[in-house]
């Protein structure tokens, strides 16, 4: 069930510059009852002139402590002022928001996660969704700007990681394509969270490869909830709830098969 | 002052129509209802308006739709809707199972497509028609309709032959003098208007020189708008005798009683619902809360009550 | 990208009017920019804009005339203004001290008045003239030129016949078309529009169950209406070839900067002073900042430029 | 000179029901250079959404320490912003404003101060200043709705206190005149501060006793500094600023010669 909750922070700090670390954790009775990986969920700013929530996806799902870990960048003001926040202090939250990624589809696959900046951290939750499903294998390749790299370690515990940089400081000089081509990867599904044109060049790749690739789309929302349509993405085919060619993001997705979005 | 132990009369009557409370949902802001029946139970709710359906499928506009201002949003969804008929299999059959009425609301490019949809409700459990003349984000149609008395008094007249439910129309505020589409509204014989939508407004992204809608333009609404709001309902609900809806920027109960005050005798929250998704029902709440604290015996009684 | 060393030119032309920056006072926020004159120094503004004067001194509405609401203000002041005699010997005195434009806001009930204060003001040391057309809060006259596109042009061609500074007509948002108003202005022969005035709004004290302002109505300002005053702006300055100079909630150099890219050549602050007095100077500085930032050698090159 | 300057909350605690004691203290390099009693300032709450300084009159102004008291009731969504405050908090304030009593006018007097509810905390700062000018007689008269009484202790230091209670629970049942005239006061001079009906009494009584009275002022404001004429009262003769009938209690005021105002 979906509901607007009050969040308390229990950790947060800078994982690079300008990325956010922040866990916020649930009073008991408001626990969801699951949560996927890829979903998100709607922040609050602490600013009573900004009134809509900030879609950040889910990093991790720890539900035994009841927290929820969230790396976002500082884009606006909205994020700045949730940088802000220090531990203790309270965040509202309307959550848990969207479809997410399906692990059990990609059960015995050998999958290949691709994040762009901030595209990566949905990936954390979701490599350690894969890994616990015996037979899965999991790839990740993560591209950065430069060295300035955030949640490799969590990453690379969950399976092989490749890093791709902007400016060749780490890994494979390039996108993250760049690095699966370096290294050979031969995936059997591709996972991908990222900026538009690695979007693309996925839905590209994955084609190419006749294998199936899911990706997590951004669009500007307002309610999060699928009420408003506001978060559209334009769809091969006529939607079933719209009757038009456009899906809304915040429910029909995040995630789509890259195949069915026209992007 | 003695306090009635009586709980409050919260009940109102818009032309004809019983609501178990004043507190609507504004059209576009709460779908068809199905998606904040996960945080509100509808049956608390005086009404729950649908969002804007015509006559066939629209598509709507590009993205962005919509942009965060301060104190509210922009928006340019352009009315997409899956069409009549989508809506009445779907949306009404959900809506049916709930003890609230329902009204629909109604937008169309051209004469015909307005009367279509109205003609296709006819025989549907429908309460209340909404018909929005006013939106600001479609290119074609629809706001010249919301911006001249004599088009306005026309197409309320024509409605009006067709519909076999009582027929609000909804305002837009962009107008020089909303007295004046206000009465015409009343002279094509509308059964009530509801008002303000959305006031219309620009965003431009100033790091990458653009405009952060794809339509450039789109509709404000949200708390920044509610004076503007209060202040053209208590023109429009003083220029005419039929009921007034009022909304624009309802955050709290208190704002859906200074509407009630400047004389509507309903209320709609919109934009907020995006803020707090339970706000309908507090918004419920609040205002009994209101009436018990003021010892007044009825809601309706709130209706123009300003001193 | 490689950054000019130079500093950019913030100057601007208004209508033969060469301003150091582009960033004015809005009239009425700034009084004859003597009380702020304590925060900033009044040199480094592109001009100062004073409160609208009128032929004689006017007394203004009863109190309360201010409101504060979410996001701005409502204000019905009602013109109070000592009259143009004490005006001139006192205000333009003071004003004639600093090394800025001076901009005499004019108002009137009746066309004579408006043109009795442009009359007396032909020999002062007054740089450009800007006509209230569009007060909200006098009940006689003023409003209905400029919600009137005839009797705006109207109007406009009979000061300009007298006047013997540049003159900008000051439009209000409270109409249907803003392009129409703008062109009425231009088709008058004014040198320069500004918008947006105030929008009409109200605000009820629902414990007391009393309007908040004794007048009822007030106009709105502050950050609450900057889209719809972005929009304006660019439609207007869309629809004439005359300068626009933009404002309505202003409260930042960014903000400044958006009202330029929409098409406005200079900028005005208005009610966003009273929240921070030093307002006007800071956005002079960041708006210097933004260029640099960006590039961009001259600030005149902002006007318009969104992509 | 007037300033919007960052202050700290060095004490803040509720002295009655609903009314607050603030302290707020200036950096060093943004000291006023003088301070008169029944002077102002504006407090701006700690919220995007509302812009305007709240105008609160100074209650005590220590000098050697930076600090300015103010004394408030939570009337509304700004002062309860205010009251929220915690020690060590910043509070942006414009100041100092307004014009202030007169001491020097009052010296060697026998001074009778009135205060009513909220207008009671400036008469600590008067009371304080008129009692350091020798030869000046301090009698207070302060009226409370019930027992739930402040600033009694700060008051009866500088000289007599009478105490007025629309319940009866303390002093004299009734208003502030009622306790002047049950305790048969004969002052040469009145200042007050306190509602309007008490003001227009404190007019009449001057004028029936034939000596000044210099009331304090509350009015609406959106500027605080004289720009907006938004906060004027009805003067008797024109005013010498606006050139009309109006003076703005901002500026002018808050503290007129009440025979000089139309209330
Ligand atoms: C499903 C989804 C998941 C996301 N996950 C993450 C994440 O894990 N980490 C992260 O750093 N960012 C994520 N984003 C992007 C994040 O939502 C924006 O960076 C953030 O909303 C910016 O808010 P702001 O107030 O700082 O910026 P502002 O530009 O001031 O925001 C103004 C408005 O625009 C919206 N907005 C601005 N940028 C975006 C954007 N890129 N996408 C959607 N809305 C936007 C804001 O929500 C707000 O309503 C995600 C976006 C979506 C749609
Ligand atoms: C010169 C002066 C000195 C004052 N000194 C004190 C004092 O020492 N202690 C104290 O408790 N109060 C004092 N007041 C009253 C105080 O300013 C208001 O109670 C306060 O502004 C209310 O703000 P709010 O946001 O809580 O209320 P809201 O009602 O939410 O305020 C809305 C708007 O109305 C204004 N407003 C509301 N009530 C008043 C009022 N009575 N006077 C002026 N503006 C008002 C606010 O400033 C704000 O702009 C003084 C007022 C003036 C003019
Ligand atoms: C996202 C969105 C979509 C809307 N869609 C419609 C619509 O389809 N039909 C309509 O009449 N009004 C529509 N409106 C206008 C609202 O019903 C309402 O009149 C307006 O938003 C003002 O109220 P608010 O400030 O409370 O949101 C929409 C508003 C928003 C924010
Ligand atoms: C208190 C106040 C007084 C004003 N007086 C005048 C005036 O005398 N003449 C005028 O043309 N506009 C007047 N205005 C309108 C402003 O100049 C400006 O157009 C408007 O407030 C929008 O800008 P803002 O949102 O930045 O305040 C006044 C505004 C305020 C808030
Ligand atoms: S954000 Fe409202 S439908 Fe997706
Ligand atoms: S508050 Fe602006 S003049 Fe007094």
């Amino acid at each position: 069930m979906k509901r607007k909750t009050t969040m308390t922070v229990t950790d947060i700090r800078s994982i690079a510059e300008g990325i956010y670390s922040m866990t916020l954790q649930y009073r008991k009775e408001d626990m969801p009852e699951e949560v996927k990986p890829g979903q998100f969920a709607g922040l609050y700013p602490n600013d009573a002139s900004r009134l809509l929530p900030r879609p950040i996806s889910i990093c991790r799902w720890d539900a035994e402590n009841r927290e929820l870990r969230f790396v976002f960048r500082t884009a606006g003001a909205g994020t700045a002022s949730l940088a802000a926040q220090k531990t203790g202090d309270k965040v509202d939250m309307l959550g848990i928001l969207g479809n997410g990624y399906d692990p059990e589809k990609l059960a015995g696959k050998k999958v290949l996660l691709l994040g762009g900046g901030i595209g990566i951290p949905p990936m954390v939750e979701l490599a350690a969704a894969l890994s616990k499903i015996p037979g899965t294998e999991v790839t990740a390749a993560m591209g950065y700007r430069n060295s300035d790299l955030f949640l490799t370690e969590e990453l690379s515990s969950y399976g092989k990681l490749l890093i791709a940089t902007e400016d060749g400081s780490v890994g494979t000089k390039g996108n993250v394509l760049d690095a699966v081509r370096e290294n050979a990867v031969e995936p059997d599904a591709v996972c991908a969270c990222g900026p538009m044109p690695m979007l693309r060049a996925v839905k590209k790749f994955a084609q190419e490869k006749g294998i199936p690739a899911y990706i997590s789309l951004e669009e500007r929302m307002a309610c999060g909830v699928g009420a408003c349509l506001g978060c559209v993405t334009k769809t091969v085919e006529v939607d079933s709830h719209s009757h038009v060619r456009n899906a809304r993001i915040c429910t029909e997705g995040p995630v789509f098969d890259a195949q069915e979005v026209a992007i | 002052m003695e306090k009635s132990s009586r709980r409050p009369d919260m009940s109102v009557n818009i032309a004809g129509v019983e609501l178990k409370n004043p507190v609507m949902t504004a059209s576009g802001t709460f779908g068809s209802g199905m998606e904040y029946s996960e945080f509100v139970n509808l049956d608390h709710l005086g009404a729950v308006v649908t969002k804007g359906v015509a006559s066939v499928p629209w598509e709507g506009n590009p993205t962005p739709r919509v942009a965060e201002v301060y104190g509210g949003m922009l928006n340019a969804i352009g009315l997409q809707n899956p069409g009549i008929d989508v809506f009445i299999e779907r949306d009404l059959a959900f809506l049916k199972q709930f003890d609230t009425k329902v009204i629909v609301n109604v937008c169309g490019h051209t004469e015909e497509e307005y009367l279509d949809v109205v003609e296709r409700l006819a025989d549907q459990p429908v309460d209340m028609l909404e018909i929005n003349v006013s939106c600001p984000n479609v290119k074609q149609g629809a706001i010249q309709f919301g911006q001249d008395p004599k088009c306005l008094e026309e197409i309320t007249a024509k409605i009006k032959r067709l519909a076999k439910q009582p027929v609000i129309m909804k305002l837009t505020p962009n107008v020089t003098d909303i007295t004046v589409m206000a009465r015409a509204a009343e002279a094509g014989g509308a059964d009530a208007i509801s008002l303000i939508n959305t006031i219309t407004g620009m965003k431009i992204d100033i790091e990458k020189r653009q405009f952060v809608l794809a339509n450039k333009t789109g509709g404000l609404s949200g708390p920044a708008i509610k004076p503007v709001a209060v202040r053209m309902v208590w023109q429009a609900a003083n220029a005419v005798k039929i009921p007034v809806i009022g909304m624009g920027g309802i955050a709290s109960a208190e704002d859906a009683v200074e509407f009630m005050l400047a004389g509507a005798s309903a209320v709609a929250v919109g934009a907020m619902n995006f803020h707090d998704p339970c706000l309908t029902q507090k918004v419920v709440d609040g205002m009994e809360q209101y009436l018990v604290r003021h010892n007044i015996s009825a809601a309706r009684e709130l209706t123009g009550a300003v001193l």
